[in-house]
Formats: structure tokens, C-alpha cells, sequence
């Protein structure tokens, strides 16, 4: 199973498990770090968040989502592998939007090209978010 | 000739469409007009836009089957 | 399942998931950020590394990871969870033998959270590791 | 009165156990006297010393029943 960075609804627990086997399966990997994007209940004006809409532009998801990891490949000369897998469509509150899994020979270039690979989605991934209220509202929110 | 313009989060709902198709347009800037002319609400929204995938700013020469998109601030995670 | 810090074997991909879940029930939790360490087959000499056999002090590391939970979640105000789960005995190449789980309302508290959390664990918890080549032959090591 | 003496990680080998019990020691520059020279090995080798599960450092009064380990330096991870 591999995706290709967006899927359909929640990245699950499962696929997570899965891509973690894979990635040990490297035996030169000493660590792997790894940062979950969870849809929040968030309460604003009396109301809560029930789920977040997100949409994609698919074809410069690709060729973005290539770039931030040659870059991250081309500054962290101990990767061993960086995976980035998004949502589009429902993602309910408590259910996971962003998966980005790195290991590396060892930790520190693990945990800070991780690190550096969430800032660079949130900055340049062309994707959107419509929060979903219990009242059946929405706003579109965005990274700023 | 003929271009395609997609429109993506809030300015999907504001176009109230995800897609449209231009003929008869060369010129990003020509092509700008025309869709404020279609949209007049865009022009209140902050937005970027894209060449075949790829950002652009200022004037750009279209060719047929180029695909436009009018990007909102991102909002990945 | 509730792991108290120590474990026989490896981290499983499994727990990971199991405790992925458990963090996700918190619907205010909006990042998790996780570092699995795996034991790596380094060379050394000619000879591989198969397994490392860890040992615990286990009534001092329950001690230390209670202060170093405590720490981190006095310092991190956003904090969620933070879970700390490490191997004893044989652990091979591979396979992962530590996992600091964390969980919190922004990305940016999860991420720095877990990456002082193993720097504390890797400086405080009383676990030592016995590299087991391919020769049967051993090294002890430590972390300076 | 007896305390408990535990040994870890390569010192559990350089004594050749990983538990030993002491009699009639109330300090513990004694008890480390002694355990000097059970195990002469030991001295070459980087360690600290803890009592019940804390870190301590120099001269500490024992009482029966008192936990004292030798830990090389940590490896966790």
C-alpha cells in the first residue's frame, strides 16, 4: 500500500502501523519521527468543530510535495526515508488530516527534518480546510 | 483557443463553481480581467495563482489547454 | 493496555497504534508527535550488530520517567499526553525499542515536547544496552 | 543489619553477579571499601552509585534494608 500524499478521509491508525514496518524494515535506521495533524474540537461563538473539509489541488500536490522532500532529502544527508500523507474530503474531530514520517540513522536528523517537513506543508502544500460546525456552519480557515 | 480556470476552497464557493473554461484569452492579465468581470466578489479574497501547477506572478503569454487555478492561503495540517 | 515504562521485547507497531488511539480520543489534542529509536545492524570491525539486550533499573526508571513526565509537562503548558515506553531484554535489529509519545493542542508543543522528552530519557533512565554481533561476541555501550 | 547491592549493566559482569547482600555496614564509604575488594575489576570502571533508586554522592548513613546500585553510565534508547 503506498499513497501517493493524499488520501480519502482520515489517515488511520493502521496505515500508520503499516508505513512504520516499512520503514524499520531499514536496518541502518536508527530512529523515526513522526508528526500526527489532528482535526480539534475546537468551540468558537458557542459552537464546536464536528469535522474539517479539506481540498486539494492534486496535480501541484504531487510536484510540491516531490520538492519539500528532495529538500529535506538534499539538507539531511541521514534520512533514510520521508513519507508525507494528507487527507482530502471529511476528516472528523479526534481522526488524523497530516501524517509526515522520517527516520534517519539517527535522531537528531529524524526528529528536526520532521520537524522542518511539517513547517514546509503548512507553508506550500496547496490543500484547504472548511471547518464543519455542530450547527451545520462553516468557515474556511487557513495557516496565517 | 481554450483555457481552464479552477477555483479552489473559499473561492470555489464564491465563483460558485471549481472550474471554468476560457476561450479567446493570450494574456494572464486579459484572463484576470475577464474572470473579475465573471466574479466580481474575487477581487475582496487574498489569493495566489498558478500556472500548470506552478505560481506565477505578473504577465504571462496563455497557450491553449493551460490550466489556471486561483489558490486561497493554504491551509494544510 | 497500559504499559508502565517498560516492556519485555520490542515496541510493536501494534502498540504504536494502540496508543495512537488512545491519544486521539482526546478530540482537544491537535498534534502528536512520536520518536521510535530501532536498534540498528551497524558494522563494527567486521561484524554486525544482531539484538541489543537491554536491562532496566525498573523501580529507578519508573522514579525518573514519573520526574521527567512531570518535568516536561510543567515546562509544555499545552501539553495532552506524554507516554514513554522502553524495551528490556532482546530487542534485534529492526526493531524498535523505544517509543516517547506526545500529544498536544498545537504542533509546536508536541514536537518540541517529545524531543526534550528523549533527550531526558537518553540522559536520566537507568537502562543499559548490550550489542550482540553476528560472532557472539559483545560490547557494552552507553550514550556519551 | 543487611543492605541489598545491585549491579547493572557491564558491572553485573565485572562482579560476576547482579545481586550481592552486605552485613553489618552502616556507612557507605564502607560498604564501597568492601565491594572494592570483592570485586577489585570494578574500580576501573565509570560509575555512580545510587541508594533506594536516587543518585547520591559522598558519605550517606545505611540502614537494614537499604537498596544500593552501581549503574554505569545510562543507555536508554
Amino acid at each position: 500500500m503506498d499513497i501517493n500524499y493524499l488520501i480519502e478521509g482520515p489517515v488511520t491508525s493502521g496505515i500508520i502501523a503499516s508505513y512504520l514496518e516499512k520503514m524499520s524494515a531499514d536496518r541502518n535506521a536508527g530512529g523515526h519521527s513522526f508528526f500526527l495533524g489532528q482535526v480539534r474540537a475546537d468551540a468558537k461563538d458557542g459552537k464546536t468543530v464536528l469535522a474539517i473539509e479539506y481540498s486539494a489541488y492534486e496535480s501541484m500536490v504531487k510536484a510540491v510535495a516531490d520538492k519539500i522532500i528532495e529538500t529535506v532529502l538534499s539538507e539531511f544527508e541521514d534520512l533514510k526515508s520521508v513519507i508525507i500523507i494528507h487527507s482530502t474530503g471529511i476528516v472528523k474531530a479526534g481522526e488524523v488530516s497530516l501524517a509526515v514520517m522520517v527516520s534517519a540513522g539517527h535522531r537528531h536528523q529524524a526528529i528536526t527534518a520532521c520537524a522542518k517537513t511539517v513547517e514546509l506543508i503548512k507553508e506550500r502544500l496547496p490543500v484547504w480546510k472548511k471547518e464543519i460546525f455542530d450547527d451545520n456552519s462553516h468557515i474556511w480557515r487557513d495557516n496565517q | 483557443m481554450e483555457v481552464k480556470v479552477l477555483f479552489f476552497g473559499v473561492l470555489a464557493e464564491v465563483a460558485g463553481t471549481a472550474l471554468k473554461h476560457y476561450s479567446d484569452v493570450n494574456l494572464m492579465s486579459d484572463l484576470k480581467h475577464r474572470i473579475s468581470d465573471d466574479f466580481p466578489e474575487i477581487v475582496h479574497y487574498n489569493f495566489r495563482i498558478a500556472l500548470n501547477s506552478q505560481i506565477i506572478e505578473g504577465e504571462q503569454e496563455l497557450k491553449a489547454g493551460d490550466e489556471i487555478a486561483y489558490l486561497p492561503p493554504f491551509a494544510g495540517g
